[in-house]
């Protein structure tokens, strides 16, 4: 709308937007669309104010998209507690996804009801959005196989110079998916059994994660102390006292990876290719330990745009260069044939 | 008889009470006259070229050019200050023609008379200068220069050459006298030189301490240039000193 | 100017008593600085280029790296901008330019009736003295979402270049000599030939120092409102998105390109200031 | 500021001839002064009142609105930082001493050696120019992610004090007059004489002027680092994140507390090197 | 004989070339003798002033204060400047005391010494003022205290009353011979006054325009005070005078 590209160019502008005020700014007209996670996605679509162009399925099918991370030395010292974690992240995880399959049990209802509270959107926003995300933990094969397409393609967008590869100490794209993405935590917490006694009460776990995101639903049950008994959160369960880190929750994964520098965040909820990027290239000592969802993105957009070519000289919404959302978008509109310019 | 100035006196507010700085001060002037006006550090001599000038007021008296009282300044009177006061952003011939400007004189009129005028006062080549590429002396005949564009009938004068060294305000001496001559102005001078008063002078007009009033005036009738080494200008050097000298003593 | 070179040569003369003639001490002086900046600039990349080694973090690249990602900046487009350097340079340029242009508007009459009118400065200084203090860059955000973010940063610079300019001003037109404005008055100069003849020019240099001191936290402005949201490029918004991505070589090329639209201002701005100077006969 | 006075009483007496004496000339001033004051405040209150109830915009809440929100500030701890406006003030004022204390404590030096050996100089002027002409803001998203939120806007800050310092101290070192230097001399002064008993005494009103203009862009410089991420509280983070839930009553709220906080800064470094002049007899 | 520059000679280095600013200068000077240079404007007097108070260096010639070249400056030789060269921010006592902290003296004696200075120059009641606070020829009172607190055995002063008026500047000119007097230290003194330079000196050396050397030297053997106004003061002025001034105007 505002600006227009070349007339043999497509171009398309994107800006920085968090997710919870995307809506508020295509309804201001500052944007055309935005890419976004859930629930922000089914609340544009539910608002009535705009469309969905496309769930992120139908970009990259079946991808994965957050991941659990831990700061390594917070690892090396703690790596009882750092299981303990884990183990709540699982139990939470399979908690949701139990729930999701019974939408009449009691749990259900009170599922939607954290979920609205959290991404601060009504509780038939959540409804619509929790079918739209896949939850899990597992870091499997097919995991890793998209973790070394990530990598490929920020190496491709030269957002990642390959030779940063070496500096961090990998041989290549395959030895750094083999070492970075840890899937022997999450086996040794299987095992974990809950604690009578919370082991680290003047010293809690600092928690990274995302504002408002439900892809990231399993840490906010876990941290819900009105499901397990005596008043404790999941967490607390196995052992655990938390705490919302410094300066969360954050915008997206890149300012997660940037307090993960600052050493703000001890175990941090995030997209796995922020984790990726900012790890290449800033060097953030943390290892990927478990997965937390797949799919569960959208480009929303107003109802000027219905097909491909609409969306020359349109602005979308992106939560942060460093965002899952954000590769997404590059990756699908530069090998679209389209010009990305930051507006 | 032109300037004429009665029973002026004129007093500064201080913070307590008023500073009288001329108690009382009369003189009349005539036209074509040299004055210098001498007297102690302090005594009220700028004080009342600037009254003449219309650059301040006075508290009490008359003071009147050619009949008509003095209100303000205006072009009938030039100034040369002791600090030059060019304005460093002309050129020599824009100084000059300052005041023409604003009396709108047409440009090439403007430009005849300063060259006339630079011509007098021995500036040619240095037209197209700026005050800062001038020595003292330079910079004081710019100056008078300027003053004398205006065509005013009395020239007031400030110490013009108290800034110079001794063998300049010679020269700067001879120079003045040399247009004085010429231009057949009125002339008010002050200076702290006695020489230089005694060498210039009609009458010499010597000013107590504050709060001042004049204490005498000496007529000099003789005829120009005059000899410094003479006996009587020696004598009447030595009889002004010792007058100031005394007056500086009692403080 | 003239006084650091005066008392450097005294200082000079008293480390080193010596006769040498001033102009070969000159030439001498000249090479010797030359060999010592070159000598302390490689060692500078020396101490940085082991300092990155040595501290082996991605916030310290190699400068062999950052140079490289300077260079090519200015080749390619940049894939999250879209831009490429010389592209995000007249960006920035033009903002600061507009918020100048702006700012000049305004301050030189507004500073130049200040200065003249006792009357007109009681009645607008109070106002001016409220906003005057606020740090330009505290308007950002709110002039960001109100003014969008295309207008909103040229204000920023606006307000930025302002208040130097017009302090300067108003200390110009104080500073004329009250015997300038004595003489011109014998001259015959009324109220508006003071003002045109007088005031204005003596305040010209003042002008010019406020320009240079003005445009300095243009810069900083401009640097601020680009990483705080402006709209359609700019080094600062460059700055910004590598810093979220972590590319620290492309941050410090941005820097180095801030270093280096500093220095051109600075340079530009005081040989400006110099030639009106030297034309206006002030030396 | 002698030469404000002087010139105003010349151009008020130009304006006006009078010989009402200066004591009372004096106090109608001040009076005149203040009530022209305080009927320009009014205006603009009221011209700012009329305006948001004109344009009815959100950005530009009403007076009224905003005194409110400015008092309730100082009473309340606010729910999305947990702070009330005091404790902002005291973590920006901290963070702008911090700084300020090791810009001084490096300049100082640096600046005497720089202004008193030319040898030094030469060695270390190509880095400082090198750095120099960087907004100090444009390092504070680098300096925020490799310092953190705590020690990086404390750096930010040095670097915008330091350079204006820096270049005071140079400035005020060559601006010795060679004349002392030479008085020194034949008094028998030595080479640390020099330094301590006439370089850094006649340098000091320059570090003074240093201070002031340090200190102004300290204050921008805390404001940009809290905008961007400063950890820990403070005015600007206040006023960040009022904007971003669009509290502008509140924002306005926060830029007249940072006009209040700038203008004590000047008052209090332009008080304390009067008093500095004062003790050393510079008038 | 105490002073001696034989063939001095000093040229300073041009963009091209070089300016030859003293051809030969050649002069005992005795212990206790009171020496006056006279010279047209930039005909070297402060050069040489500053060659024997070490400030600046000769290009060649020899210069020796009691059989001993001179190296650099030294608390042997006192300096008197015309610009006062105050420290501003030292008061008039710590002025004055400067040299002294120097060479280590301790406080009691110090203070002493200082204290005789001040009564000696009459500056009673302002010890603990400082520079701008007092008048010109308060100032220079400071120098030339400042000056003899290092007990040099020569005083070199460089037109030290060129910034005073008329009536203050004789004032400083007797103050000058009263405190020579008390303290016999050899005095050489620059001036552009023949008047001055007449009223105070034992021999006046009178110096060319540049490139310049010594064309006259004049003893005056008479006994202070002396009369301005006498006979033998005028004709000695006037023939000074008019040496200068051919000088001058052969510009
Ligand atoms: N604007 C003023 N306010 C108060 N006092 C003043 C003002 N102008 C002059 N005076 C005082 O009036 C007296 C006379 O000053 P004036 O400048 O006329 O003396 P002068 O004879 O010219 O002295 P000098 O020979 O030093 O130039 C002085 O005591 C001075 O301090
Ligand atoms: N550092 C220097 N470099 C070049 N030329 C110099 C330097 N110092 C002095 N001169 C030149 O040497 C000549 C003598 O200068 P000096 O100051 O000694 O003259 P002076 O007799 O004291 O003059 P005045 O009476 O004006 O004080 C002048 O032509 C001057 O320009
Ligand atoms: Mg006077
Ligand atoms: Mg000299």
């Amino acid at each position: 709308t505002m600006l227009g590209g070349d007339d043999d160019e497509k171009v398309v502008y994107w800006t920085p937007i968090g997710p919870n005020l995307q809506k508020e700014a295509l309804i201001a007209g500052q944007i055309d669309g935005a890419i976004t996670w859930e629930p922000f996605a089914t609340d544009a679509l539910l608002s009535g104010e705009a469309t969905i162009y496309k769930w992120s399925n139908e970009i990259w099918e079946d991808h994965p998209c957050c991941v659990v991370a831990v700061d390594n030395s917070f690892l090396e010292e703690n790596r009882d507690l750092t299981l303990r974690t884990l183990k709540a992240h699982i139990a939470a995880t399979e908690w949701i996804i139990n729930t999701i399959a019974d939408p009449e049990s009691e749990n259900y209802t009170k599922m939607l009801q954290m979920g609205a509270e959290f991404s601060e959107r009504s509780v038939e926003v959540v409804n619509g959005s929790v079918s739209n995300i896949v939850f899990t933990y597992n870091i499997t094969e097919s995991f890793e196989e998209w973790m070394r397409v990530i990598t490929q393609k920020y190496i491709d967008l030269n957002l990642i110079e390959e030779s940063v590869l070496g500096t961090r100490g990998y041989a290549d794209v395959d030895d750094f998916v083999a070492n970075y993405f840890n899937s022997s935590l999450l086996e040794e917490a299987m095992d974990i059994q809950p604690s009578t006694t919370v082991l680290n009460a003047d010293n809690p776990v600092r928690l990274g994660y995302l504002v408002g995101d439900l892809h990231q639903f399993a840490r906010v049950v876990a941290n819900n102390d009105t499901l397990w008994g005596d008043g404790k959160d999941l967490f607390e369960v196995y052992g655990v006292a938390t705490v919302t880190s410094e300066g969360g929750p954050y915008a997206n994964g890149g300012a997660v990876m940037n307090a993960f520098a600052a050493g703000y965040v001890d175990i941090g909820y995030l997209g796995s290719p922020p984790a990726i990027l900012n790890h290449l290239n800033g060097g953030v000592d943390i290892t990927v330990i478990a997965q937390v969802n797949m799919v569960g993105s959208a480009i929303f957009v107003s109802e000027e745009i219905t097909t491909l070519d609409d969306f020359n000289g349109k602005v979308i919404a992106t939560p942060g260069i460093s965002s899952i959302q954000h590769l997404m978008f590059l990756d699908y509109f530069t090998s679209n044939g389209f010009t990305v310019k930051a507006l | 008889m032109m300037l004429s100035i009665d029973k002026l006196r004129k007093t500064f507010p201080l913070e307590q009470g008023e500073l009288v700085a001329i108690e009382e001060f009369t003189l009349k002037v005539d036209k074509g006259e040299f004055i210098c006006i001498l007297g102690p550090s302090g005594c009220g001599k700028t004080t009342i070229l600037r009254i003449i000038a219309g650059l301040d007021n006075l508290s009490s008296g008359v003071i009147s050019l050619n009949g008509k009282d003095i209100k303000g300044p205006g072009s009938d009177r030039g100034m040369v200050f002791q600090e030059f006061a060019l304005f460093p952003w002309r050129s020599v011939r824009k100084n000059i023609e300052f005041g023409m400007e604003l009396r709108k004189i047409p440009p090439k009129t403007r430009h005849e008379i300063s060259q006339r005028l630079i011509e007098l006062v021995g500036l040619e080549g240095f037209e197209n200068a700026h005050p800062h590429e001038l020595s003292g002396g330079m910079k004081q005949r710019v100056g008078i220069a300027r003053a004398l564009a205006n065509e005013p009938e009395i020239l007031l004068m400030d110490e013009p050459f108290g800034a110079l060294d001794a063998q300049t305000r010679n020269l700067m001496q001879k120079e003045l006298l040399r247009i004085w001559e010429e231009t057949k102005k009125t002339v008010v001078f002050i200076t702290h030189s006695v020489d230089e008063a005694v060498f210039l002078a009609d009458r010499i007009v010597v000013m107590s301490e504050r709060p001042s009033h004049i204490t005498e005036i000496y007529e000099i009738p003789w005829k120009r240039p005059r000899d410094r080494s003479s006996m009587e200008f020696a004598n009447l050097r030595k009889e002004i000193l010792a007058k100031l000298e005394k007056m500086v003593k009692a403080d | 100017m003239v006084e650091m070179s005066k008392i450097s040569k005294k200082l000079i003369a008293f480390l080193k008593p010596s006769d040498v003639s001033l102009k070969t001490d000159r030439r001498i002086q000249f090479v010797k600085t030359l060999v010592i900046a070159v000598i302390s600039l490689s060692m500078f990349v020396m101490v940085w280029w082991g300092l990155s080694e040595w501290i082996n973090t991605a916030f310290l690249p190699r400068p062999d790296i950052v140079f490289e990602a300077f260079i090519d900046s200015f080749q390619t487009a940049d894939i999250t901008t879209g831009r490429t350097m010389w592209d995000n340079i007249i960006t920035s340029s033009i903002r600061v330019a507009w918020g100048f242009m702006l700012a000049f508007i305004l301050a030189v009459p507004l500073g130049l009736m200040m200065g003249f009118s006792k009357t007109f400065e009681s009645f607008s200084k109070p106002v001016v003295e409220v906003f005057r203090p606020i740090a330009p860059i505290a308007w950002a955000p709110l002039l960001l979402i109100a003014m969008g973010g295309i207008v909103g940063p040229i204000i920023v610079i606006f307000i930025g270049v302002f208040f130097p300019l017009l302090s300067n001003i108003i200390f110009g037109v104080r500073s004329i000599q009250p015997i300038l404005i004595d003489a011109a008055r014998t001259l015959g100069a009324k109220r508006s030939d003071m003002f045109i003849k007088v005031i204005i020019p003596s305040t010209v240099p003042y002008i010019m120092t406020g320009i240079r001191i003005g445009l300095g936290i243009g810069w900083m402005c401009v640097v601020a409102a680009e990483f705080l949201g402006a709209v359609g490029g700019g080094v600062g918004q460059y700055v910004q998105f590598k810093t979220e991505v972590n590319r620290f070589d492309q941050v410090f090329a941005g820097l180095i390109v801030f270093s280096i639209l500093g220095l051109s201002t600075t340079e530009l701005s005081g040989w400006v200031e110099k030639r009106v100077s030297k034309r206006m006969g002030l030396k």
